[in-house]
């Protein structure tokens, strides 16, 4: 299982997914619709590295970030 | 990198970054303060930060600027910083002053880009996500 | 503008100017503190400072700065200053961050190129003209 | 009579010259061979307001300001 956890605004709880990369993470996502507004604007983090490719493989474990748009200063 | 609950002490930090590199022959030294300003009806901003990530931010561009000769420095805020008190100040020091000028534009750019903070308008007491003033990080919508 | 015989102060300039400003609703401070560095034998830099063309100077830079609603500020030092002991401090506050940023560059490379200071290594106690890191006023060579 | 004073490193005490206009002030300068090597990297200023026409008219009073290269910071 992949724990996926929400930052900042999106006011979600962590939950626990199965998906072997980040592309069934995606469909697994997706299937929320209270998520359906942020993930076209939120960046992924992989164990608090960001990542950029969707093909990345996940393993039980792994710790997966959702973060929305930033601004600070 | 130094993480505060609520607003920053300016005087304090620019004072001690300076003390700290008083006898490392640096010929230039740039802070940026951030001031909260007082816009609508607001009383305060309010922050949250995730720090594994800032951190390893902070870490890449302590990287970038020792490959100039240079150093950066970062203290921010979390919680609520009050109108008129400061939430943010960076700052770099450099031997030469066109490196200076040149990183403290660049840092302070990639910050409001890509550091992991998020603003909330305070309004009576409630917290408001400044959706309008945030910008997606680099790389955004890669699980829609 | 302020001008200082010998080092200047820079926490209390620093401090000064934020109190200063603290009710100006100002987003984005910027000073840039020019700290004298150890390079070859020179014990000190000196200057000498020309104050009624530098005031006129520094008069139109706070005219350019107010149309885009931020001010600039600027304290410089006259005579001997110590390495490691800082000789000039200027700073922009603006509403803005892109605005403060683009400032404190201009202003600072200006006051490089056009501000009638003129700089001397001190060494053995000896005043030697800085030829090598000066440079010719916009303007220059009108009477030869 | 014009007062002309030379900023700086010149190491020149000020001087008073008859001139009618910049041009003039300029031969009358150059016969002091000590001046040959500062007057191309000096900039002027008449009356503390920098000036860049040579045809400028000088009047009696008038105080004629010679600055040479700068290096401030």
């Amino acid at each position: 299982m992949i724990r996926v956890e929400f930052l900042g605004p999106i006011g979600k709880g962590p939950v626990e997914v199965k998906a072997n990369t980040l592309a069934e993470l995606s469909e697994r996502l997706k299937e929320d619709k209270a998520l359906a507004d942020w993930l076209p604007k939120c960046a992924v983090a992989l164990n608090d590295a960001m990542v950029s490719d969707l093909q990345t493989h996940l393993k039980t474990g792994d710790r997966v970030t959702i973060l929305p748009p930033v601004c600070g200063g | 990198m130094e993480l505060y609950q609520g607003p920053l002490d300016a005087k304090e930090i620019f004072g001690r970054w300076l003390d700290e590199q008083s006898g490392s022959n640096y010929g230039a030294y740039i802070p940026f303060i951030g001031i909260i300003r007082e816009e609508g009806s607001i009383e305060a901003l309010s922050f949250d930060i995730y720090e594994p990530i800032l951190q390893s931010w902070f870490d890449a561009w302590q990287e970038r600027a020792a490959r100039e000769g240079a150093i950066v420095k970062m203290a921010h805020a979390m919680g609520d910083v009050p109108i008129h008190t400061s939430s943010y100040v960076s700052a770099v020091f450099s031997p030469r002053r066109r490196v200076a000028l040149e990183l403290i534009d660049a840092f302070v750019e990639d910050f409001k880009a890509n550091a992991p903070i998020w603003k909330y308008d305070v309004i009576n007491g409630e917290r408001i996500y400044a959706a309008d003033r945030s910008t997606p990080m680099d790389g955004a919508g890669l699980l829609a």
